[in-house]
């Protein structure tokens, strides 16, 4: 997965985050303050326009740009929580040219990681974290077949970990303040970061032929 | 309704950003901010924190959340002058803090003694 | 020379006026507000942030209070860019209350770990 | 003390603490926020247009317009403290045409309880109550006096309250954040404190003849 894939990646999560931004938002209403949608689609359209100037040479350059304009433009939690995701996935990758399935799990271990530091969620607190946990075991897991395999996989996890914070009691971010009412909606930041998961997943489906193997970038 | 909530402070500027903040999380609680003297000054002012008091109450009742000491007397106060009605209550917490927990428990439609309690708990969340 | 103080909020009328009333007791003390978005929305804005921590700096280090969660955040990823300097911490204190007990001991010539322990410790006195 | 007394007494208040509005914001600097002379100025000047506007028929009367007035007007922590001392004070004396030794001396104690009841101070936390409660002690030790003699032992005590406040360290109000810093500076509530208190021994003195004695109005 190359620069070309971590571009397309970036371009599809900022049109899925602007199709998605009022669905988001609306999650974020029930149990926050109603503006998730907008702060990513703000740091997603930033993205863009940076894109649109100038394309990182690599992976890993692609991603701390991502992490600079959405720590900067975003101006909610997620802001700081991406930008510091995509900022260490962007340090594990380094300058490498292409990204082959061990470098994918590194990433997206260093990103989850930068979640957990910034944030200081477990799992179980109702945060992107019960998308990001998943979505690295399941690419864990999956690291002996094809980037655009392990990123299917991230995605399938990431969306059913999004799921499941539907019945959990919220403790850390706005919505911890709703105690027990949070419990019955799905956690915002962690719908954005499946669709934004699945979004990696299929930028690496269009670059690679369906049904390609191996571990090769 | 809900409980309302009336930010007290010696700055306009604080009380009406504090207002601001927990309205974010209460889009239904009314929120009344009762910032500096009467000549806009810092300060605080009866009159402002009074008429405050009366806008807040919406029927459920107000809980009444100040910054420095001062503000606590003012607040008490005008309570006093009021015949200190029992549905209006000052919360002994952080201001900014205490507010948006209130605000957010206001909004659940909780009660009186419940949104005071919710600011008096009030530690920041992560 | 004393220690800064930033004050970062998702409001820019809440940082002025947490500014506002903790000047009041604290002449001499730099005081600077980093609230709202770049484009004057409520949240928080890194570029505000780091602005703030360079004007605050004045060689005796800086305090930086914060409203809620996603403030603190935001603090930690600027100093995190700035590669962690010792002398700017961040206070876990109630937004108001810190700031006020820490700005009377800057004024006072504290060092950064005396201020940053004032505002940690703050409780609103009578 | 009658009705004319309580107006010279609040017109001599108004007057001293224009003489010394600059002394006591200084002393306010020093462990405060450094407005306690223009807070009681602007408070005692609104008093004085109201006595320009009516003449208060009574004592109880003129200590209620007073405690109105002040708790409106001075916005700092002098503003409910005063007024609520004005305030009792006036419940204290009812309707009285003039107050008697006796009816003063309840004033004065009225107007302290006011102070600790919505200060919650207690002596020695270096507040205007280390003012007052000498006064009310010294009043009610002279009882027995003429009512121009209880308040100038009232007034005495005061001042050597006020300066007693030196080396205690606050407790109360803006300057119990300055900690031990706040010794060795006078406390601006009691110096005002007394600076009022002897101004109502003066406009006692001004209205009765001197050497006067007994207890009566
Ligand atoms: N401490 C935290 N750790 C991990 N994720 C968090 C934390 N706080 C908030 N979040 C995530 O951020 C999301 C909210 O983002 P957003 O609405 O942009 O921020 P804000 O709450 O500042 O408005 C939440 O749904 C949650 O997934
Ligand atoms: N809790 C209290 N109990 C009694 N007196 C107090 C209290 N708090 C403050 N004071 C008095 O008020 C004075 C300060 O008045 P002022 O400067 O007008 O108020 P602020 O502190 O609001 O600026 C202090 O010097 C002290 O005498
Ligand atoms: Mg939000
Ligand atoms: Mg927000
Ligand atoms: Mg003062
Ligand atoms: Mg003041």
């Amino acid at each position: 997965m190359d620069a070309a894939w971590a571009i397309d990646w970036l371009r599809r999560s900022a049109a899925v985050v602007a199709e998605h931004r009022v669905a988001l938002s609306e999650l974020d209403r029930a149990i926050g303050d109603g503006d998730h949608g907008e702060n990513l689609d703000r740091g997603f359209t930033a993205i863009l326009a940076k894109l649109d100037e100038e394309a990182p040479p690599t992976p890993g350059a692609a991603f701390k740009m991502a992490a600079m304009t959405l720590i900067s433009k975003v101006g909610g939690a997620a802001g700081p929580l991406y930008g510091t995701a995509f900022l260490r996935a962007g340090t594990a990758v380094g300058d490498a040219a292409a990204l082959d399935s061990a470098l994918l799990v590194a990433a997206l271990t260093a990103a989850r990681d930068g979640v957990v530091a910034r944030g200081k969620a477990e799992s179980g607190d109702k945060t992107m974290i019960d998308a990001w946990t998943p979505a690295v075991d399941a690419a864990a897991a999956a690291d002996r077949s094809a980037p655009a395999a392990v990123l299917a996989a991230a995605a399938e996890a990431a969306e059913a970990g999004a799921v499941a914070t539907d019945p959990l009691i919220a403790r850390k971010g706005r919505a911890s303040y709703l105690g027990e009412r949070s419990m019955g909606h799905r956690d915002p930041g962690a719908a954005s970061s499946a669709l934004i998961l699945r979004a990696a997943a299929d930028a690496a489906a269009a670059a690679a032929p369906a049904g390609a193997s191996g571990t090769g970038a | 309704m809900s409980v309302g909530l009336v930010i007290v402070s010696h700055s306009a500027q604080l009380a009406a950003g504090v207002v601001e903040l927990a309205a974010q999380m209460a889009r239904d609680v009314v929120l009344v901010p009762a910032g500096g003297t009467d000549d806009g000054g810092i300060g605080t002012s009866l009159d402002k924190v009074m008429s405050a008091l009366g806008q807040a109450d919406g029927g459920d009742g107000v809980v009444v959340l100040t910054d420095l000491g001062s503000a606590v007397m003012t607040a008490e106060s005008a309570l006093e002058f009021m015949g200190n009605p029992e549905k209006i209550v000052l919360a002994d917490a952080p201001l900014v803090e205490g507010a948006v927990a209130a605000a957010v428990a206001a909004q659940s439609g909780a009660a009186l003694a419940v949104v005071q309690k919710a600011a008096e708990a009030a530690l920041s969340p992560g």
